[in-house]
């Protein structure tokens, strides 16, 4: 393995404080503890983990409605998730976002989005802005298979291009975009096609791999803090939950296909290959395991206990 | 004699007059996200493409400007769209489409050409959606000589409103609050359509007239109640069309009742409520007893949380305490 | 003692806050569509390029959603973004960035973040443009909270208002009516800036209240000469910010003058005239001795052939002809 | 050459009725006669030339603002034409929509465009009305290469692969968008290659060879009429002239890149190639370029005595 057992460790945890952590909201919408909804990111750990396991709190990422899971990655605290989604003050943005606005600017992460594409001119003027500052700052956007008919991909593609950016987009290919099969409105041979005709490079990568998809971020990262501009990175992966908290996701997919990638899965599949190459042992996950469960169940208690925002809040923070 | 009639759901009569239209021509064809197998995410169009497969009921890419400007160039040449916008806050990706192109191509090219495009996207909020899927945009539209804007209110009005719509040559935006999907009501059978630019009055009073659109008209129906067990008789004066707007309906029930309330659910500066408001000035100046009272979403963006989503939305309470303060 | 001043075509002003601005802060950058080498079409912006290189003054391709959207992520993190949309009509282009974004993220984060966004488009007609470039279309980002609008009608106020608009940080939009690009008028030395949310009294008077924005002031201000003459004395007020609005200067004068006329070069139904009139009768209803009147375009598409484009932009006959009818 | 010497004659009649009339728009505009602009099509006339000399009548065609070359190969009358620049009542849309605006509905002429990129939804559009309609029209997408980065144009073209839609994407890189050369703001090798992605076939073609066009065309239409969907062909030219009738255009190129081009000029250079291979002989061509001046001048003559509109014709044709 390219990273070292701690990192490797690192990288387990990341994906499995996402995993209990979804679990947890799903949880909560059933027992009726969420007014609004939720798009689970439970299967797709590897792609947040594995690309800001490669990046500084001064980087910066736009998330998606999918978005949980970015955050968490980027250094998000489970606690302040957790009330946002409850709709708590305490939560990261008052209550006034909910899930699919989580955001935390002090560490770059510029905000989940409720638009499909709507994180594409926030990455890629981020990017603009780090190379106007003359940083080494580089923003990685995250979009799903969807967000790639929305046609201003293409043009901030272009602008990246022309202008050599620092930004990376990372495509969430999880096989659908709510109900609908990626294929059956998507053309071509794949998604990082689309970037070629700018001249930026791209690849397809296991997203269901961590370190496959930290590898291709790793070289991303390095030639965009070169100065070497954009790149975009093709992680093919898969949703196990249906589309949201409320959709059981199996009216348009079949039980099997849902198994095999179960099968792949990338928390238990990177498990399985720290301990086969002895980079930890069980009873060093049972210690992850219990700490994590711990951490997110007191997130969950702490957010229950927290309070509403006060309806005065309501006309706050609409203008500067 | 009665009409015969059947109790629907607003979606339903949504999906009846869809189905209706499609069997009626041909050339009618639905588009939009997630609208084929799925039915649409609220499950308002389930049945439509069993029936008319999957050439006639399509699912898009998610490419808003784009397949609001394939429908431009269908509608152009002979065919009769029906797309969806599945939240109406995503209309802000197709403006240029609606605005520069449907909207006045007839015009440009000195009436050689017709759009009958319908546009069927939702509006509302109320469900803890947050701030970018729960607006009310419907008053950008309204403000482009071209477009027809229809609100409808009850599952009635809903089928007949969309079979009119959908027949009209004109491009339409049809709004459909999102909460009113299962809201029942008596839909009278057969093939009714309801003409464009006919106030509805959903409720006759002498005191004051409350005029609301799309789902207000049902917080104007419980505040009626309430005032009149405080003694003040109300009138429910619905538009249902704002272009055409029936600005003689709106004028006359003012004239009669010398005071009036606008609700309306897009935010309340710069909408809805202040075209309203000048039109009954303009017509009923003399009569008017008390400043007309606009009530719209508050002007913040919709947020997340129960507690506060609620304080940005018009209730029957607001409703009846402006009423009150007039009198 | 008079402050130093010197006279500046309207355009010369907006370049010369730009300019300031740019020198003053080094985050502040400008792009758009030839805005770099060629000045922008309208030749505004000549100089700038010059001054600042290609780093700060940056000729964008021909991609609004994209390069609004670059400016909104440029503005969460750091720079002072200033763009240019070419033509008004564009913005239809952009309202996804400029609505679901820009507007919201502020309010979305809980106050963490700010968008110091300001985009200067242009509008107006008059050029036989033609319906996709003639447009004023300022209604609808007014109607959205999360947005600042700023209606320039002078050199003076264009500097001061734009220089305002750079350093403010929230989102606002910056409309230049294009056929006033080459109108003179004096603007006083020095760094000063004018605060929004102040109307200013162009002209005053005592029998009716012209309420007009951008360039309908100097409609309103020809109205009044003519109206003098007939021995009518018009005040002129210019609201110079749509939001936020000075409704208490409206107010004042209108309740002062007891008749209005509001005058603004978008289409006239569900426009800005609306609000500006209900504004005035919610503050002043009291004191109306007639109807408030409202011009603005007509409501059709803008048509290219002069004659026909002339007869749907508000005239200083049109003004006067209202005020004469209400007296 | 692979036309016959008829079509071969047509093809340089359609471009000579093309310049012809553009030289007249700039007398007009000089001598005060139109109060719009107008994009003249000078130097570019062998791509609409070429690409209409496939298609029929029933074909749909979308234009741009630099339209009026699209219009004439497509078969509009001068004199209609001329009249709608002049703002005239007997113009082709009364007066009410100008140069930019030009159509001819009964033709398949959907309009030139005020939008950059306006087109491309419309196109698309009209081949997917085609198709469903079960017609073997074609629809014919002409943008130019500042158009190509306007994000539509990659939604549209994801549907015209995805469904298979009869529509040609015909662009223009006639090397500039307004003053603004095409290199510095559109990344990639070549615009041809951003249909690639989506399974499209697509070439580049010398946009100054009126058979290259017609030639690449004719394939894409087979295809297309074929039920094999869509197609883009980029032409590679220049415009002689300003980015519209106001402008000089010599203050962002050099003298000598406009001698270059214009001494590939597709008029000069097809009818030279006509008499080297005798398909013509000088004294037709004096027939032809006699009979076009008196077309034009005549369309300018009937222009100028045309009514106006009157001011009641502003408030018809809002609404159906
Ligand atoms: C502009 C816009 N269009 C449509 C939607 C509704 N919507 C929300 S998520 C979604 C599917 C997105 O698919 P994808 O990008 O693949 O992300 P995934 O949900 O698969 O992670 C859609 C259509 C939206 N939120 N925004
Ligand atoms: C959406 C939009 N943005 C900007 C413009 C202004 N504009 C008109 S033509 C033009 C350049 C277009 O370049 P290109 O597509 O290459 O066509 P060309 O003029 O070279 O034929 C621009 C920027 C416009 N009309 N529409
Ligand atoms: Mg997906
Ligand atoms: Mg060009």
């Amino acid at each position: 393995m390219s990273v070292d057992d701690r990192l490797a460790m690192e990288m387990y945890r990341g994906m499995l404080r996402i995993r209990r952590f979804e679990e947890q909201i799903l949880n909560i919408y059933t027992a009726g503890l969420m007014d609004g909804i939720a798009h689970l990111y439970i299967g797709e750990e590897a792609v947040a983990v594995g690309v800001c396991s490669v990046l500084n709190d001064e980087d910066y990422i736009t998330s998606t409605h999918r978005g949980h899971g970015h955050c968490v990655a980027k250094g998000g605290r489970l606690d302040r998730m957790m009330a946002e989604v409850m709709g708590r003050v305490t939560g990261y943005c008052r209550g006034k976002g909910g899930s699919m606005h989580i955001a935390d600017m002090s560490l770059g992460i510029l905000g989940a989005n409720g638009i499909v594409g709507g994180g594409f001119g926030i990455a890629t003027g981020a990017a603009m802005s780090a190379k106007m500052r003359r940083t080494d700052q580089v923003a990685v956007c995250f979009f799903g298979d969807g967000a790639a008919n929305q046609g201003v991909f293409f043009e901030v593609m272009n602008c990246a291009a022309i202008w050599n950016l620092p930004v990376i987009y990372v495509c969430e290919n999880n096989q659908y975009g709510e109900h609908t099969a990626t294929d059956s409105v998507t053309a071509g041979e794949c998604i990082a096609d689309r970037a070629r005709p700018f001249g930026i490079p791209s690849e397809v990568v296991d997203g269901m791999d961590v370190l496959a998809v930290r590898e291709a971020t790793v070289e991303a990262v390095e030639r965009a803090r070169a100065g070497q501009g954009a790149a975009m990175i093709e992680c093919v992966t898969y949703r196990y939950r249906g589309h949201h908290v409320g959709d059981p996701g199996l009216a348009y997919r079949s039980k099997e296909e849902i198994d095999e990638w179960i099968a792949k899965d990338p928390v238990e599949g990177w498990k399985r290959r720290m301990l086969a190459t002895g980079a930890a042992t069980e009873s060093d996950f049972h210690a992850v395991d219990e700490a994590v469960e711990k951490e997110v169940l007191d997130a969950v208690e702490s957010a229950k206990a927290a309070p509403w925002p006060e309806v005065t809040e309501v006309r706050k923070h609409v203008y500067a | 004699m009665s009409m015969p009639e059947k109790q629907l759901k607003f979606g339903e009569a949504i999906k009846e007059a869809v189905a209706e239209e499609m069997r009626r021509d041909p050339v009618v064809f639905m588009m939009g996200e997630d609208v084929a197998a799925s039915g649409n995410i609220f499950k308002v169009l389930v049945g439509l493409y069993e029936e008319f497969g999957a050439e006639r009921v399509i699912d898009t890419p998610i490419s808003e400007a784009g397949f609001v400007g394939l429908g431009v160039g269908a509608a152009l040449t002979g065919m009769r769209p029906v797309i969806e916008i599945m939240f109406g806050d995503f209309i802000a990706l197709t403006m240029d489409q609606l605005v520069n192109q449907a909207a006045k191509i007839r015009y440009m090219s000195g009436g050689q050409a017709k759009v009958p495009l319908t546009i069927r996207a939702t509006m509302g909020a109320g469900r803890s959606s947050a701030a970018q899927h729960s607006q009310s945009l419907h008053a950008w539209t309204s403000h482009i000589p071209g477009l027809k804007v229809v609100m409808p209110s009850t599952p009635a009005d809903a089928k007949g409103l969309l079979k009119s719509a959908i027949r009209d040559d004109n491009p339409t935006l049809f709004y459909e609050d999102k909460m009113m999907y299962n809201l029942k009501g008596p839909v009278p059978d057969g093939d009714i359509t309801i003409p464009f630019g006919q106030a509805d009055i959903k409720r006759t009073g002498d005191d004051v007239t409350l005029m609301a659109t799309s789902s207000m008209v049902h917080v104007a129906l419980g505040a009626a109640d309430i005032l009149e067990q405080k003694g003040i008789s109300a009138e429910v004066v619905d538009p249902r069309t704002l272009v055409p707007l029936d600005k003689k309906t709106l004028v006359e029930s003012v004239s009669k009742t010398t005071r009036a309330v606008v609700i309306d659910e897009g935010y309340q500066s710069f909408g809805i409520t202040a075209e309203l408001t000048s039109v009954v000035y303009e017509g009923a100046f003399d009569f008017l007893e008390a400043p007309i009272v606009r009530i719209g979403a508050m002007d913040v963006p919709i947020p997340y949380s129960k507690p506060l989503e609620d304080a940005t939305i018009p209730q029957e309470q607001d409703v009846v305490e402006a009423v009150t303060a007039m009198m």
